[in-house]
This record gives structure tokens, C-alpha cells and sequence, in this order.
């Protein structure tokens, strides 16, 4: 154990890398340099100097240096391990002490980051964006999602938490009703590297809450026609929407689809359905400009023709 | 730019499309918050606080230019981008009144705030005039005398909001196709 | 938009009132004065007052008051409501006009807490203490747990949070092993109270962690005794302790109880088993000071005694 002396310096022994982070399988060259007078009991001209990698000894060259110090270089030829230590001994006392250390880490730069989607949420206007990572480039690599403004003022944006890739924008940095710019930023020691850059107005990317049926009752009492009445989400209260309705008969696996219902609520008519047969309804809608995410279908609700 | 030419243009359509539902969206949330002081405050009817309105000598961001026969779109454009603003700051005095609402007071500040500068750089990107009208006086509202008072000034700031919103909805709708 | 004239002065009409919180019950008077010149359109000596309580119109007596003021008294025997709006109206170009209001809210100064206990948690050192709020005062009371080393030096605590009897003290405001004077404080606007006083080192009602059976075997094979091995839970291990420990047959609901058992770890002997049974076995440590709280009963270990 080397015991710092108070207040000493630590002239006696330095490991120098050419740089700490370098790309796998690439070389690695080391120096470890002995100052030994700096050395209590370090006889000069006896330092044998011997370095390991984690544990694993490896040669280096030693030779003479400048000042009277003892020098010995090392070349590792392909480092192929993403992180090591690399320890430098000497014998002195008749024990071997590890007198210096150098880390090295090894990867890639940040792969690309792809896939990048959002989805606001209308309960409390916070844009979620989720991207896949691409490959692990093994080193500490930092990702951010940055997010701007079309007159491009301050990119703002968030952090992912835990090492996720997904994090959300909060309200307050967000410009909705316009287009934004969204891309994904990941550095590393070896790099930087940017995600496709996206442009869209939050509100397109807005998942709305499903709509509510109100109730089915048959109109009149002959024909095969039901009449529904259904009201939007309040959240959605104030957008333009197209909704659509879906309906199953109990053994049938398909269901058949009712398209282009527009409006904020009100009642709808559909006709074609057998005598006395229950069925399960369903809705959902989209905002008007076809752009941005069904919402989940509503709840079902169950119906029971009337009998013929 | 002469109204019909603006009125042709495919991206213009869109703004105005995007910025009447979030203009029925922030009348929405103006209208909640209506509902919240009038069960907090038995304040509900705006023909019960004319005289204290009078006594306060509460004025309305001026929306003249939306109004005119001679509908000049920079100038009221102008005019609902300004008043956006100025109530973007009285709206502080809302958030002091309703401590428990202060979520939904801060989103119609961020709102107001989107809508005036979706306002401003649409004009910019149509190479609209951009005309500023003096804003004395009209600075986030001074303190009150009594909590009474406060509460009326709250009342007003948002009923005037809402008819502000009211107007500026019809003059956008009146330029969609 | 409250757009004020620069300068304009509010001074048309003002409500005033004896007290704005007064004990449950007892009289209210208030007072609505007009200045009429400053109320624009108020024609003086024709001004009519008119009071109403949340929506209950109530009866006032309106006389002409100093520099032409109207004045309109208000007595209310018995405020009976918690909180209530009393409002001055006037009529004015043929409407009735709210003029100005008093927020009123009655209730009782707070009740005295009691049954204050405390707990320390040996995992972060903070002391929890919980105690019973009394009888609601109807208004807005704070309460904060109040917390003082022996030399009285600054008083230190906690404020529950969401209106709970309970909150924490952390570490850093707490002397241990030493006495500290604990108590509740509340207050509102109609006076203040405390609980009694606790005078407790938070070591004394530490909760410790429950010991661990290590193992349970008979002893030797052919006696009627069975030797247990155990250790206290390493958040204890500087402490001295007491434990007991108790087992019970199957069918047997009453447990049988070995007390006295002292130390840290170790192994202990028992004998008075029934041949060829099951038996459950738990322990639980206590401070040695026998002041404070038992830990949770262990895991419970079963062990069957060999066959006679």
C-alpha cells in the first residue's frame, strides 16, 4: 500500500498512456517513469521495473532516462478488453510494490441513434420521446434529446434517466400549435453522433383519450338499424376530430368497421345488424388532420338486438 | 399582403387550422378557471361587480383593429399578439388568487405565450407588418386593497380574457377558406 | 384584464368587520361604509345597503355616516358556519351590485395533542413520531413536532405533511444517547397548545431489526433437548441486548416463551420437547436498557425432534 507522506508529492513514480480511451483493438502505448532518489530505499540503478495488466503480466522495455530516472515503455500491440488497469511494479525490500496505475478504456464512438418517435400526452402536455440505442459503444457514452424551436432559439430538451431511451420534454419547453425540431444527441470520449432530426408540431403527435359511448338503442322498433350516442374525451373537447366504431357479433372473430364519424359528440345511426343478436361496440378517434396517433379503442359496450 | 392572397396560401390555412383549436382550447381552460373562482368566491356574474369594476377602473386589451369593416389582418394580428402578452402577465395575479390552481394558471400563461408567438412568427413568415401599440399602463396588475378586491380583479382578468379570446377566435375563422 | 388607471383609488366602499375569526357561536358585527361621491353613479342620500350572508340575506341598519358616508351595521348573535361570506350590496342603475365582502370563519382554538410516541428507524437514524390531533378547531391550525437537546439549545422537529399526525425527524437534528425533549406544538388563530413533553434518548425507542436462526438441531440424540444457534441483525451489533425466544407445536395455539436470553450471537439449549415433533420457533431482541421497543418476531424456523 503506497502511504501518501503528508504533503509529499508523488515525484517518485508516474505511468503516462498515450491517451486513457482509445478504440478497441487498437495499440496501446505506456511509459512508467521512477524518479527512485524520490523513492525512500529505491537503490538507483537496481529499479527493475516489471508492469501487469489487471493481472496478467506483460514485458515492457526498461532503460535508463533522463535525470538519473529509470524508464520503461510498453506497447500493447491490439487492446482488445473495453476496460483495464494497468499497474506499474518494482521490487524494492525484496517485495514487489505496485508504484503507479494508469485506466484504460476501450470502445466505439456513440452508434446512431434511430427510430426516434414521440407521443404527447394530453394529461399534462409532456412530449415523450423513445429512440432505439444502436450498438453499445462501451464507454460512458452521454444522450440527450434535444428539442428547438422553429425560429432554432434555445434548444432545450431532456435527459434519460437510468440509462432508458426514452425521456420527456416537459409543457414549458415545448411551442405547440408549430413545428419543432427533435433529434437525439449521444457523445462519448471517442465522438459525437446525432439521430435523424424530426419536425413536428407536438399537437400531431398528441394521444388522445378514447370516447365514451353513451348509449344503442334500436330506431324504430322494426328496423335493423341502432342508433349511438357517443361524446369525446373533455381533454379533446376542443379539437377536431374523425372517429370510427367498430362492432362484433359474439362468435364472430372480425369486427366490422363504421368510418368517417366527425364531431365533437351526437348520435349516429348504422343499419345491417341481425334480429335479437347481441353485439359489442366500440370507438375511437383521430384528429381531424389525419396526422398523430389513434386513441385506444373506448370501453365496449354490449347491445342486444330486438327480436324480430 | 392583401387578405386574398394570405388567405389562399396552403401553410397559412394550416396555422390558422392549428391556432383556432388551440385558441378553443385556451377558451376552455379560461372557462375552467372561470368555474373555479366562481365556486371559491361566489363571484359568478359579471353584472353584480359593475360598479367595483368601474371602481377599479379595469380596462380590456384593445381589439378594435379585429372588429373593423376595413379588417386590415397585420393590425389585428398585431393587436391579439400584444394583448396575449399583457395577459400572459396578468394572469400572476390569477395564480396568487387560486394557490390551488397553480398548474392549470400556468399552462394558460405557457399557452397564451405559445399563441402569441405562433402569431408573431406566422407574420413573419407571411413578411406581415408588424405593428406594436403602446402598452402603458398595462403591466401585471398592482396590489390590491383589500382581498375582496383581489378576488373582483381576478374575476375580470379572466372574463375580459375570455371575451379578449372570443373576438380574436372570429377574426382568425373569418380568414380560413 | 385589470388594466388600473394609474393611481385610481379604491375607496367607493369597504366592509369591515369585528374580528375575521371568532370562537364557534359567538356574535358577529360588521360594518359597510359608501362613499358615494366615489362611486360613480351613486346618486348620495340614495343609496340603499343591503347585506347577505353566503346567499341568506341578513338585516342590517343603515345610517347617514361622517363626510357623507352611508353606513350600514351588522349584528349576528350567533355565528354558527365555519367559514362564511358576508356580503355589502347596493343597488345601482336598477341592478343590485356586490360592493364588498369580510371572509368569516369560526371555530375553536386547537385541541391539546396527545398519545406523542416515537420510533427511531435504525436504517437512516430517523426518529418518526406520531401522535392523536384532537378535536378538528375548524381552522387552519399548524402543528409541528418540536424537538430540543437536554441544554435547551435551538429547538429543532418536524412539520407533518397533508395534514398527518406523524413526520420525521432526521438524523441531523438529533442527539443520541442522550435525553432530548420531545412535543407537539399547534396553533391557529385562535390560540395555541402542546402536548405533553416526552424526555426519551431516540436510542431508547430504537426499532431493531429481528435476530435470525441460524440453525436448530437435538442434542445429544437421545435427550429431549434442542440447541439453536442464532445472531442479532447486524444494525445491532453494537448494542447490548436482550432476547427471547418462543415455539410453538402445530396443533398447540399457545406459544411457549424462553426469556433471558443475553448477548450478540450464539448458541442456546432447551430441553422439555415432545419426541417426533414439529415445532415453530421465532426470536426477538429487546435493548438490554429493557426500555424501548422489541423487534418483529424473526422468521419463523420449523424443526421436527427425532423419534424416542
Amino acid at each position: 500500500l503506497l502511504l501518501l507522506r503528508p504533503g509529499g508529492t508523488l515525484g517518485c513514480a508516474s505511468v503516462a498512456v498515450g491517451s486513457p480511451v482509445v478504440p478497441l483493438g487498437s495499440a496501446i502505448t505506456a511509459s512508467c517513469t521512477i524518479q527512485s532518489e524520490l523513492c525512500h530505499g529505491l537503490e538507483q540503478g537496481k529499479v527493475r521495473i516489471t508492469w501487469m495488466l489487471d493481472n496478467e503480466p506483460v514485458d515492457g522495455s526498461q532503460h535508463r532516462g533522463p535525470g538519473g530516472t529509470e524508464v520503461s515503455n510498453l506497447t500493447l500491440p491490439q487492446f482488445n478488453r473495453t476496460q483495464a488497469k494497468l499497474w506499474c511494479w518494482v521490487e524494492w525490500n525484496g517485495t514487489k510494490q505496485r508504484i503507479g496505475m494508469a485506466e484504460i478504456r476501450a470502445g466505439y464512438p456513440p452508434a446512431k441513434p434511430f427510430n426516434l418517435s414521440c407521443i404527447l400526452d394530453l394529461s399534462d402536455y409532456g412530449l415523450t420521446c423513445q429512440w432505439e440505442q444502436g450498438a453499445d459503444s462501451h464507454l460512458p457514452t452521454s444522450v440527450a434529446l434535444k428539442c428547438a424551436g422553429s425560429r432554432a432559439q434555445a434548444v432545450t430538451g431532456c435527459t434519460p434517466q437510468g440509462g432508458r431511451s426514452r425521456c420527456t420534454v416537459p409543457r414549458r419547453l415545448l411551442q405547440l400549435y408549430r413545428q419543432m425540431e427533435i433529434w437525439v444527441s449521444a457523445t462519448n470520449a471517442l465522438g459525437t453522433t446525432e439521430s435523424e432530426h424530426l419536425c413536428i408540431d407536438p399537437m400531431d403527435v398528441a394521444k388522445l383519450d378514447p370516447p365514451a359511448l353513451q348509449s344503442i338503442q334500436s330506431i324504430p322498433f322494426q328496423t335493423d338499424c341502432v342508433a349511438l350516442a357517443w361524446e369525446v374525451a373533455r381533454s379533446n373537447a376542443h379539437m377536431e376530430l374523425q372517429c370510427e366504431l367498430r362492432y362484433q357479433a359474439p362468435e364472430d372473430p372480425a369486427w366490422a368497421l363504421v368510418t368517417g364519424i366527425v364531431g365533437q359528440a351526437g348520435t349516429m345511426q348504422h343499419c345491417g345488424f341481425l334480429f335479437g343478436m347481441q353485439y359489442r361496440f366500440q370507438m375511437r378517434c383521430r384528429r381531424s388532420s389525419a396526422r398523430g396517433y389513434w386513441s385506444e379503442w373506448s370501453l365496449g359496450r354490449n347491445y342486444t338486438t330486438h327480436e324480430k | 399582403a392583401p387578405l386574398a392572397e394570405l388567405s389562399g396560401d396552403h401553410g397559412f390555412q394550416v396555422f390558422l387550422q392549428k391556432n383556432l383549436e388551440f385558441t378553443r382550447k385556451i377558451k376552455g381552460d379560461v372557462a375552467a378557471l372561470q368555474r373555479v373562482v366562481c365556486d371559491t368566491f361566489q363571484l359568478c356574474k359579471e353584472e353584480e361587480l359593475l360598479l367595483v369594476r368601474q371602481d377599479l377602473g379595469i380596462t380590456q386589451a384593445p381589439l378594435e383593429q379585429c372588429h373593423s369593416r376595413t379588417f386590415q389582418a397585420e393590425a389585428c394580428f398585431s393587436q391579439i399578439r400584444d394583448g396575449l402578452r399583457v395577459y400572459h402577465g396578468s394572469l400572476a395575479a390569477v395564480r396568487e388568487l387560486l394557490p390551488g390552481h397553480t398548474g392549470l394558471v400556468e399552462t394558460l400563461q405557457l399557452d397564451a405565450a405559445n399563441l402569441s408567438s405562433n402569431i408573431q412568427q406566422q407574420m413573419e413568415d407571411l413578411g406581415l407588418a408588424m405593428v406594436t401599440y403602446p402598452t402603458e399602463g398595462r403591466g401585471p396588475l398592482p396590489a390590491l386593497s383589500s382581498h375582496f378586491h383581489h378576488q373582483v380583479g381576478g374575476f375580470f382578468v379572466l372574463a375580459n380574457f375570455q371575451r379578449f379570446l372570443e373576438t380574436a377566435y372570429r377574426a382568425l375563422r373569418h380568414l380560413t377558406r
